[in-house]
């Protein structure tokens, strides 16, 4: 969680001394994206889990093994950005070693997507993985996420799906209130007949925790689950809003630290230390790569066609 | 003498059972219909989706990248118009990721007019698809080309889009143009594989002894070979420009066809050659006029084949208008016909310079 | 509700002869349709209500006082057709004097577009219509049936906009069953916090009731209310399934009549008269516009673009 | 001297004040933020819609059919391509219906590079809008030309699209080229009706006293005149362009620059009487260089204008790959430059016939 969040600050940071030119991505959501990434069953294909996530998701990816350097360089879009070689925005990973498909900019499409990985892995194909769709509130909006419910729950054909919505209580500059005509989103689950949870995403414990109880559910009984996160937007949305720290947001990690520190777990200073190490080595990261070659003009015209087919099992 | 229908039912059994394909899958393309059009009776791997077509590309993008091999229907091109991000997403994901995942999906559709299908059943769509860089676009224009398209569609690690002409999809192969290791006798193919009327529950297809043939993707076929004016074309306008063109031959006309097949990548040494042959260039097909497939390689050989031109090279396209109307004047008026081809030729072979 | 029917028989039969290319309607929907058309309040602009309908709608709009003559000149795609001129299919109307929508070949997009009628006619506004939109079972897989639902039931911003669904448990060849992780489509509703209802679409004194009462409280609280009918699909899809009489299916009218008969408000025979009466009536007029003139080739390039704001009440 | 995003806002202000726009709304369009490029703030109309651009569009029509005048924003035209059959229906009805239902909406848009904005804040619209007949199709140069255009497409009973090129959003206009009615200085306009920093509940915009200007939507500018090659851009390449007419000054070559602004309808016959005195044309756009409306300008000029070409007529548009990268260079590469625009004029000056 620490990591990740000081991965996110020196993005930021990086972006504001004009090492990129665009920051979005998910302090605030820690607490929730961390477990999501330690308790997701890693590896390549349908025995494992596919991961459709948002654009807020370092925590995950870090949980999963990501080397924070790579971010760093997808924020200075160098050639060497093992995510979209300099082609893509900070936090729009790809991980095909860990089934983490491409992060899309456009909204919500995520969940059209995951109903396919999902397919796959359906009851009575053997396939072991399940497949998890991560987004935000005001995406639900699109119909896509009702395509992933509608396809997700049809009777006789349920797919094994866990559909996260990470509620921050914003859409850019929108409130939540205003714009649903329910409560909890999770509510619009309910008519599929299919589980549904509301869990304090500030909370790593309580999170950890629904992701368990979500993720059993899921890959024992095959079927979808709606999983609701009330996250804090640490940030603002992204750059263009300022990346400024929004003081009367929860802060996850200040709360998971103080229990740290309350069960005497470990010290603030040990922390502190931590905390600075971290910050010093992602530091130091972000001068080196400035050194790091830039995607030649020609480069543009690679990778248009494949020729073989890797997600078929081509090497 | 197989039908192009039946062409690509082979074909898709061939893909199951042999090429990996995992899913056939649409809108009524399983039990009972088989398809709008029957492509899909008698098969193994088909299912019937929700009516969405959003859910429907995303589940063949999904299928892809779990290592499945999808071929997805749309059941009118004129309903596809709702998930072109998504089809952009199929198209960009491979070059966006640089090289981490390829998205090797075939989509199949009907396109065009000819069956007075109205507004919403007389779309084209190659110009649209032509707009989506990272799709592989192909189009037969006989039953043996439908065929070994789409069993090069099948194997391509890359989204494929096969567009169906609905209007030669009943139309049969010519002799000698047989699908290989189906009977010839056309009685005897509908016996074996077209799924009877009524109760089908119980029916099963026998399938001939298929061969494997591939048509390779970005190779045009010359359909006529002729040294007078060439018409660059294909799909339902290919069989209306080889009428024309026979037809054309006693005012002593002598047309090159070539049928494009792959619209993207397109074969531009084909059309080349060509064009130098013959130094005057018709380019024809459904879609509306402005911004148009054919434009793209008017312009390209503007630009590259000037001074080859002895004429003003002409498009024949659709009306630039909202749609396509009913009546039988409407659809005539609104697209190509045999004759307007006709006489675009012979105004083109009589072009002095 | 007769008369209705026996238009629809007469385009079938001009379709089998050769005097139109396809036909699609609602033989076995008239029970609701019919009262659908009586309880509309009809007119032009905002004061009344629109109707945006779907292909299965000739009992609404003979009921709202449309000349079945006008839907035979639509079927045979004469220039006189004065829903499109000759260029869309039979079922496809429109009539801006009675604020019906174009009736449209796409599938669900109706109910993304009479959130607009409804935002036009919202609380506040002053407007005394309501909105109305009406599609198939299978269309609410598409993602503007959840559009509708999102945007009608926003707090605080509530639309008053009746959505039906005329379940008829088919989408062309492909059962209900299946497709849907619930029993009725209704239930979408109560997630957003709307009123939802079921009713039997073949009866048509509970259709009007229930019609009745769900447009009641559309008008008056100016919210949204999810009204699913069930219905018979008497003749199959359209002509494509060849238009024969599905026997296993319940025939409102039979029933209707049957009532009528029982409570002895009209006698068979009289009945069987007026059936006679419209049966001649029609098909002498469908001979009669054969006479009528095709659309010219030309005629193609007229109405691309207007020259006046019509709908904007330039006259 | 106004901004075009300025501009923009006063037209919507006159609109809303003056003209019976109704509505204006769109993902973070009304308040606090007033759309993600300022365009909208301190409006009395706008309002935030639900995530949902298809509920964006089916909600503008809606309101239209019911007599209001809507202007709905997408927020970047990269996310309009799940819409594309929602657009075609604005585009149809009132063709579909014989007359009976027109549909007077004005969708505004940002479009095109220039601002690092990775593969989707990059993307242009002018090809695909171009294709979906039944719309008017209008793209600035100029805050002027924004105001004046906008201020038409309000009042035009059809669906008028306004393409906004982003990287010239912030650009001032020149001298001479006031808004007619706000205040020359920019820093007393900016004080009137920018949005403080911060917390602006409290924050009411001061409106200039605004005259009314339309630019006749179908008319070309000829934004400078010269006899040796023509020009026919729009949007974000006319500033580019010129600069690169007024570098080749030096070389001898006399650029005449035409800023097409409206797409469609367009002004054949300024591009007729240009081409006539220039007889070399260039069209340049930033949309993917297949199926570009650009090759439909060059393929009108070849079909009509052959015989006054002496050179082959050239387009410089985007490349055609998935996406435009972030990283400089490969921005750069992907669509048209200033300098690759200058090379490109440069060629057809020179080349011998
Ligand atoms: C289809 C689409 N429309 C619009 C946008 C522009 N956009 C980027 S993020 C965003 C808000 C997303 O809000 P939410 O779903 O709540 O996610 P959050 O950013 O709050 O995590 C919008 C409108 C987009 N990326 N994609
Ligand atoms: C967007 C779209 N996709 C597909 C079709 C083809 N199509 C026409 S009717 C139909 C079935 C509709 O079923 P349902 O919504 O239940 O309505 P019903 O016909 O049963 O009244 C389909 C798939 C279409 N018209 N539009
Ligand atoms: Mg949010
Ligand atoms: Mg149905």
């Amino acid at each position: 969680m620490l990591r990740s969040r000081l991965l996110e600050e020196r993005l930021i940071t990086m972006y504001k001394q004009g090492d990129g030119y665009f920051w979005i991505g998910g302090p605030g959501e820690e607490a929730f994206n961390v477990p999501l990434g330690l308790l997701a069953d890693k590896g390549t294909g349908v025995d494992h889990d596919f991961l459709h996530l948002h654009y807020r998701s370092s925590g995950t990816l870090l949980a999963l093994g990501a080397d924070p350097v790579d971010s760093l360089r997808q924020m200075k879009n160098v050639a060497s950005d093992p995510y979209s070689r300099g082609r893509n925005f900070a936090g729009h990973y790809s991980a095909r070693k860990w089934n983490v498909v491409p992060v899309t900019s456009p909204i919500e499409i995520q969940y059209s997507i995951a109903i396919g990985t999902a397919r796959a892995q359906r009851a009575g194909t053997g396939a072991k993985g399940i497949s998890i769709v991560q987004g935000g509130d005001a995406g639900t909006a699109e119909g896509d996420f009702a395509t992933s419910l509608v396809w997700s729950s049809r009777k006789g054909a349920e797919l094994p799906l866990l559909l996260i919505v990470t509620n921050n209580r914003y859409g850019i500059s929108t409130p939540y209130a205003g714009q649903h005509g329910y409560d909890q989103i999770s509510e619009r689950g309910k008519a599929f007949g299919m589980p549904t949870a509301v869990v304090d995403g500030n909370d790593v414990e309580a999170s950890w925790a629904a992701l368990t109880k979500a993720l059993h559910y899921v890959r024992t009984e095959k079927k979808p689950y709606l999983l609701e996160a009330m996250v804090s937007r640490l940030r603002g949305h992204s750059s263009a809003s300022g990346a400024n720290l929004a003081k009367e947001e929860v802060d996850c990690l200040e709360r998971f630290q103080k229990t740290l520190e309350d069960r005497k777990i470990l010290t603030r200073s040990a922390m502190d230390q931590l905390r600075d190490e971290v910050t010093t080595e992602l530091a130091e990261a972000s001068k080196r790569i400035r050194g790091e070659a830039p995607p030649t003009p020609e480069s543009i015209h690679d990778y248009v066609f494949a020729d073989k087919n890797y997600v078929g099992g081509e090497v | 003498m197989a039908t192009m229908i039946q062409a690509i039912r082979m074909a898709l059994h061939v893909g199951e059972s042999r090429l990996g394909v995992t899913d056939i899958f649409g809108e009524d393309v399983g039990a009972p219909l088989g398809g709008v059009f029957t492509g899909t009776q008698g098969l193994e791997t088909t299912w019937n989706t929700p009516l969405d077509e959003r859910g429907i590309v995303g589940t063949a993008i999904g299928l892809a990248l779990a290592g499945r091999k999808p071929v997805a229907e749309i059941q009118f091109c004129d309903y596809a118009f709702n998930t072109i991000d998504l089809l952009k997403v199929a198209g960009n994901t491979y070059w966006s990721t640089g090289g981490d995942w390829n998205v090797p999906l075939v989509m199949m559709t009907p396109v065009g007019a000819g069956i007075r299908g109205s507004i919403y059943h007389s779309h084209s769509f190659d110009a649209q698809a032509t707009r989506i860089p990272g799709w592989k676009i192909v189009m037969p224009s006989t039953p043996l080309d439908a065929y070994g398209l789409l069993l090069s569609a099948i194997q391509d690690p890359n989204p494929v889009m096969f567009l169906m002409p609905k209007a030669l999809l009943r139309v049969k192969s010519k002799p000698g143009e047989d699908i290989p290791g189906a009977p010839d006798d056309d009685k005897r193919l509908a016996q074996m594989i077209d799924a009877p009327l009524g109760d089908r529950s119980a029916w099963k297809p026998e399938w001939p002894a298929l061969e494997e043939m591939y048509i390779p993707i970005g190779k045009a076929k010359v359909a006529r070979e002729g040294t007078g004016v060439t018409v660059l074309t294909y799909g339902r306008n290919v069989p209306m420009a080889l009428a024309a063109a026979e037809e054309l031959v006693a005012e002593g006309v002598d047309t090159e066809v070539v049928d494009l097949r792959s619209l993207h990548p397109y074969d531009w040494e084909a059309i080349t050659a060509s064009v130098r042959k013959t130094n005057r260039v018709l380019c024809v097909n459904e879609d509306t006029e402005i911004t148009n497939f054919g434009e793209h390689l008017i312009r390209r050989i503007s630009e590259e084949l000037f001074y080859e031109l002895h004429a003003p090279p002409k498009l024949l396209a659709g009306a630039h208008i909202p749609g396509i109307g009913l009546a039988d004047n409407l659809e005539m008026a609104s697209v190509p016909q045999m004759s307007t081809i006709k006489s675009a030729i012979a105004e083109l072979a009589q072009h002095e310079p």
